[in-house]
């Protein structure tokens, strides 16, 4: 397969194995499972997406995939080794930018090389992440300032310019205007394809994930279990008309227990 | 007879020009949805009509019995759910009008709850439920559904489309989103520099099924009028060259 | 704030209009300013208060100043225009001094020794102008010291009970205790433990500015988006990072909030330890000259200390939009 | 209706979990804030009893009990109490009225920012407990004096409040009660007003501790009744079980208003609750 070749000439990008993880929180004395036995491998520099209703547990999984949390049981493996702290290699892109508010886009995007000291070798490494999102002319802006395509692209630029090799996206779109968002799954197939990381995205949006994924994994209310997984075995640019792919989203939609029929 | 009439309808914002001579007929029970990108007036075109906004210059006629929906819900946050909705009524029936509202968007339920308890969606629920109790001639949505995720997107186009039919409102709905706007329009308003670049009918009456064959094709129209090319479409052009890219992003450790 | 800009630029636009006419409110304004310098010289006081002449000498270069002000403010650019959007307040303040003086010192009609006309103020700068510098110096001194002391323990202490569970676990109920405690409540106490006035007073000062930087620090860095650190940890933060980098800057809103409450607070409570205990400064002044019924000097304190407290509300206003730039949009 | 996992995620992330939380199970559970406090006093017997400061400095709390007990039998503790706290009560309720009334006039009306505004800044500028020599000039030394300077020290900090909360409603929400054509007394009463309270409420707590303070002042100048006569009686005659006494009593008459306003806010800004706790 295409993809398996791709991966070879991808060497800095990882897999990603989940091992029968399950996970719970404690709410006001109650336990809230959340995710329930959930078995998953991916390989390096595959675009997965996860689809599932509201509060499914999704981002439950990219939290623990960038070691936020551990699991309750089983295990997280990147690369054969198990994860059990954040780590630049792996980078969580959340919904909201979540910018820093007091920092200007450009430090904002040093965020990462700052914190770990390496930002006065790497400078130029943020104008790089920052022209490769196109907001060069935007360095010293503060947050405030950008409109919510541009903010998220600054959020995109500051995972960026960790080299990650593992890019978590938790619905990066999802507050976006339609127009921009239809840019914006664009530039991200962009760069997946040049910049090569493995990319993990949870997103609401059927035709999104259906647009750039490899595979589509269907989660189940919670507590999650995967309950369709879904090859999208069609060559990049995809046409959002393609009758496969209208086909494959009717299929998802029903199994999510949609109808988008009235 | 329309039942809202733009005649040269122009506002400019500090000498700068935001809408430039608009013209816009809107039958009584027809659904216009106005699309445009970031900046192009739509929004500033309902706040007009709404009357939030006065014109610099040209005639608008309207009608009193009118109610808007915003993109926030902009519930009063202090004011329980049913409170809201019947937010400034008169009368003794005020609170079983109110929740008659509620129980046909689904959220009778609710009546009682605090507005910040409520998802994105119900919040939307609730605002439409507070138009509704005004017994309005014209709703007026501003990106409604723009803040809610895809699929509660869904199900809030369904239930207007729904009231739409069952009350005969004048519907006019900026947004955004192409899918929408041919889901649910009788026409679609492609605004762009101030001013109506085209007037597109959509056949049938909505809400339609979005996976309908006939839409794909329009919305794809809609997205090139708007200067988007359908996703995928587009070739990739980034400044930046791949050789550039991989040594400028090489591993830092 | 709408109101400035709105009289600013109907001003700019008076100006533009009438280059070579004459600012009348100027006019006006010089015209009572000289009304005053002469009804002050012309008119004996009923009591005489000192410096009659200096007043009148005074208001009359403002007259000057303002006449010629009259003339030329057009061509000043951006100073003309705020010279003008002040003419109003020139021509209330021209009127306020003539009557303040005509129904004090040359009617007497507001009893002597409670009511002092503005020469009488100006008087005492003239006549205790030595004592009350050192007096401004010595308050300064007391301020200073126990505000930034007590800011600087406070700002640490709030950074930590926000931060650590462990530290607000056991530091927490405690401020709450002591708390809403009224600064003031704890002079006499302070007195026996202290070694002499000055350090009670500078105790009793920090101690007010220092409860509520530490309240709001600390509500500030407990309340910071989580999201924040999730992101930072992500990219590689340590905690040392997260402290200084995330925590402290993100809860800097709140900080300042508990700044400006720290401020009211060692305001009100340093005029009290001053009058309890000190043996210089201005609410022992203002103390000692009552007991001696010279008002004058009081009203005159007075205004010397809003001017100082303005200053430092102004003052910290600067800073506060400086460092809280980014933040605009937000508010 | 499924439980957001939003919620879920933020209250379990919690960096470190909190020792009270591993405690919940146990029936001690609410009496464990407690502790640090009680830690205090043990502290503070412990060091009045070891004698290393010596009971003039510092007496022990049973020391300041015993005062408690003896000045409550002679009757002089009760009225004391009964005069600070109408002060208190007179000074803040004329403060909030007067405080309230301007910042909704200077918040609904342009007009009356431009009357209101100015005096009350220029009023802010000024220590309000170096007025004192002035409030005995203008009311005398009685009663009307102390209660016109808790007063004044109640009232800036209501009208700021007051001023901004209602000047910082979002305008969106105005706005809906415009197309609504909601009447004008509705959007004062139930948009501006009612998003203005957290604001004035905040602004309430911070007044009260000023209340304290100013009662505290004005209580030192020539009185013959209430805590501050007690504590300058017990200052001269070096009772310093006394002196602690009446500290210990404005601790807690601060922390029962503050915990009166916290009430208050629970009722008043219930809508805000699970907001607060995301």
């Amino acid at each position: 397969m295409a993809l398996a070749n791709e991966a070879v000439a991808r060497p800095r990008s990882v897999s990603l194995d989940v091992h029968a993880v399950s996970h719970a929180y404690d709410l006001e004395g109650r336990v809230l499972d959340v995710l329930d036995g959930i078995e998953l491998a991916v390989r390096p520099g595959e675009f997965v997406a996860l689809l599932g209703p509201s509060g499914s547990g999704k981002s439950t999984l990219l939290r623990l995939a960038a070691g936020l949390e551990r699991p309750r049981a089983g295990a997280l493996l990147e690369d054969g080794q198990p994860i059990t702290a954040p780590d630049p290699s792996r980078i969580l892109v959340f919904q909201d930018p979540t910018l820093f508010p007091w920092r200007t886009v450009w430090w904002n995007v040093a965020t990462g090389l700052e914190a770990r000291g390496l930002l006065a070798k790497h400078r130029h490494r943020v104008d790089d992440a920052l022209a490769l999102v196109k907001l060069e002319t935007f360095a010293n802006a503060y947050p405030h300032q950008l409109s919510g395509g541009m903010a998220q692209r600054v959020a995109i630029a500051r995972a960026l310019v960790n080299d990650p090799q593992l890019l978590l996206l938790d619905e990066p779109f999802g507050k976006l205007d339609s127009l921009t968002r239809l840019s914006m799954q664009n530039e991200l197939l962009s760069l997946w394809q040049k910049v090569g990381f493995t990319a993990l995205l949870v997103t609401h949006d059927v035709e999104e994930a259906l647009l750039l994924a490899n595979r589509v994994i269907v989660f189940s209310d919670r507590p999650a279990r995967i309950v369709a997984e879904i090859a999208v075995d069609k060559p990049h640019p995809r046409r959002r008309d393609d009758p496969e792919l209208v086909e494959l989203r009717r299929a998802v939609l029903a199994t999510l227990g949609i109808s988008a029929d009235v | 007879m329309p039942d809202i009439r733009l005649q040269h309808v122009s506002k400019a914002f500090d000498g700068t020009a935001v809408l430039r001579e608009v013209d816009l007929d809107i039958a009584e029970g027809s659904f216009v949805a106005i699309v445009g990108k970031s900046g192009s007036g739509k929004s500033t075109l309902l706040r007009i009509i709404a009357g939030l906004e006065k014109a610099s210059a040209g005639q608008i006629e309207t009608t009193d019995r009118l109610a808007v929906a915003f993109q926030e819900a902009r519930l009063l946050p202090w004011l329980s759910v049913v409170d809201n909705v019947s937010f400034g009524l008169e009368g003794r029936d005020r609170k079983k009008v109110a929740l008659d509202a509620l129980v046909e968007v689904g959220l009778r339920a609710k009546a009682d709850v605090w507005p910040l308890t409520l998802s994105g969606g119900q919040a939307q629920r609730v605002s439409l439920a507070r138009a509704l109790v005004r017994k309005p001639e014209v709703l007026l949505l501003d990106e409604p559904f723009g803040a809610l995720d895809a699929l509660t997107k869904l199900d809030m186009q369904n239930l207007v489309g729904e009231l739409w039919r069952a009350h005969g409102w004048t519907v006019v709905m900026v947004t955004h989103d192409v899918d929408e706007a041919v889901r649910l329009a009788d026409r679609v308003v492609v605004l762009g520099d101030g001013t109506v670049q085209e007037i597109v009918p959509v056949p049938g009456t909505g809400p339609r099924d979005p996976d309908d064959p006939a839409l794909a094709p329009l919305a794809g129209r809609l997205l090139r009028l708007l200067g988007v090319p359908f996703a995928g479409r587009r070739s990739l052009e980034l400044e930046t060259s791949p050789t550039r890219l991989a040594s400028s992003l090489s591993p830092v450790s | 704030m709408t109101d400035a800009i709105q009289a600013l630029g109907s001003g700019g636009y008076a100006s533009a209009e009438s280059a070579a006419r004459i600012w009348k409110a100027g006019l006006y304004a010089a015209l009572a300013w000289a009304a005053t310098a002469v009804v002050t010289v012309a008119l004996p006081d009923v009591v005489p208060w000192g410096s009659a002449g200096l007043f009148a000498a005074i208001t009359g270069a403002g007259a000057a100043i303002l006449t010629v002000l009259a003339f030329s403010v057009s061509r000043l650019g951006k100073a003309g225009e705020r010279i003008i959007y002040y003419g109003p307040w020139f021509i209330a303040l021209g009127i306020w001094f003539l009557l303040w003086e005509v129904s004090t010192a040359k009617l007497g009609w507001l009893p002597k020794p409670f009511f002092s006309p503005p020469h009488g103020l100006l008087n005492v700068y003239v006549v205790d102008g030595p004592r009350l510098l050192v007096c401004i110096l010595y308050t300064l001194r007391l301020w200073g010291l126990g505000f930034f002391s007590g800011i600087a323990v406070g700002f640490i202490a709030g950074v930590a009970l926000g931060w650590s569970a462990r530290v607000n676990y056991w530091g927490m109920p405690v401020l709450k205790l002591i708390g809403p405690v009224p600064a003031t409540a704890w002079i006499p106490a302070t007195f026996y433990f202290f070694p002499t006035t000055f350090a009670a007073s500078i105790f009793i000062v920090a101690l007010s500015a220092g409860i509520p930087v530490a309240i709001l620090t600390a509500s500030g860095v407990s309340s910071v988006n989580r999201a924040f650190y999730d992101v930072a940890r992500t990219l590689g933060a340590d905690n040392r990072y997260l402290v200084f980098k995330i925590a402290i800057p993100a809860s800097l809103p709140h900080v300042f909030v508990g700044l400006f409450m720290a401020l009211y607070y060692s305001f009100a409570v340093l005029v009290v330890a001053e009058m309890l205990g000190a043996k210089y400064g201005l609410g022992w002044y203002i103390q000692f000259q009552q007991a001696y019924s010279g008002y004058a000097n009081v009203y005159a304190t007075l205004i010397i200390m809003s001017v100082i407290c303005a200053g430092i509300i102004k003052l910290l206003f600067v800073a506060r939009d400086r460092l809280l730039g980014w933040q605009k949009g937000i508010l | 209706m499924t439980i957001d996992v939003d919620a879920v995620l933020v209250a379990s992330s919690e960096r470190v979990p909190a020792p009270a939380g591993r405690a919940s199970g146990n029936l001690l559970a609410p009496f464990t804030p407690w502790l640090s406090t009680l830690a205090i006093l043990l502290l503070w017997t412990a060091v009045s009893a070891g004698g290393l400061i010596g009971p003039r400095a510092l007496p022990s709390p049973f020391d300041v009990l015993a005062a408690a007990w003896e000045l409550t039998a002679n009757g002089r503790l009760p009225a004391a109490l009964v005069a600070s706290l109408a002060r208190v009560l007179a000074g803040t309720a004329l403060g909030l009225v007067l405080g309230l009334g301007a910042g909704l006039l200077a918040g609904y009306y342009r007009v009356g920012e431009m009357v209101v505004d100015r005096p009350l800044q220029m009023l802010r500028a000024v220590p309000f407990n170096a007025l004192v020599p002035l409030f005995i000039v203008a009311f005398g030394i009685g009663e009307l004096m102390k209660v016109s300077l808790i007063a004044v020290g109640v009232l800036v900090p209501i009208y700021l409040n007051t001023f901004a909360g209602v000047r910082n409603v979002d305008s969106k929400l105005v706005e809906v009660g415009l197309v609504y054509r909601v009447p004008q007394r509705l959007i004062a009463s139930k948009i501006l007003f009612l998003g203005a309270l957290p604001s004035i409420l905040t602004g309430l707590r911070f007044s009260l501790a000023i209340a304290w303070i100013a009662l505290v002042t004005s209580e030192t100048v020539n009185t013959n009744a209430g805590v501050g006569y007690i504590l300058a009686q017990a200052q001269r005659f070096v009772r310093t079980d006394q002196v602690f006494l009446c500290i210990v009593i404005y601790a807690l008459l601060g922390i029962l208003t503050d915990y009166l306003v916290r009430r208050l806010e629970g009722r008043l800004l219930a809508w805000r609750k699970s907001y607060d706790g995301r």
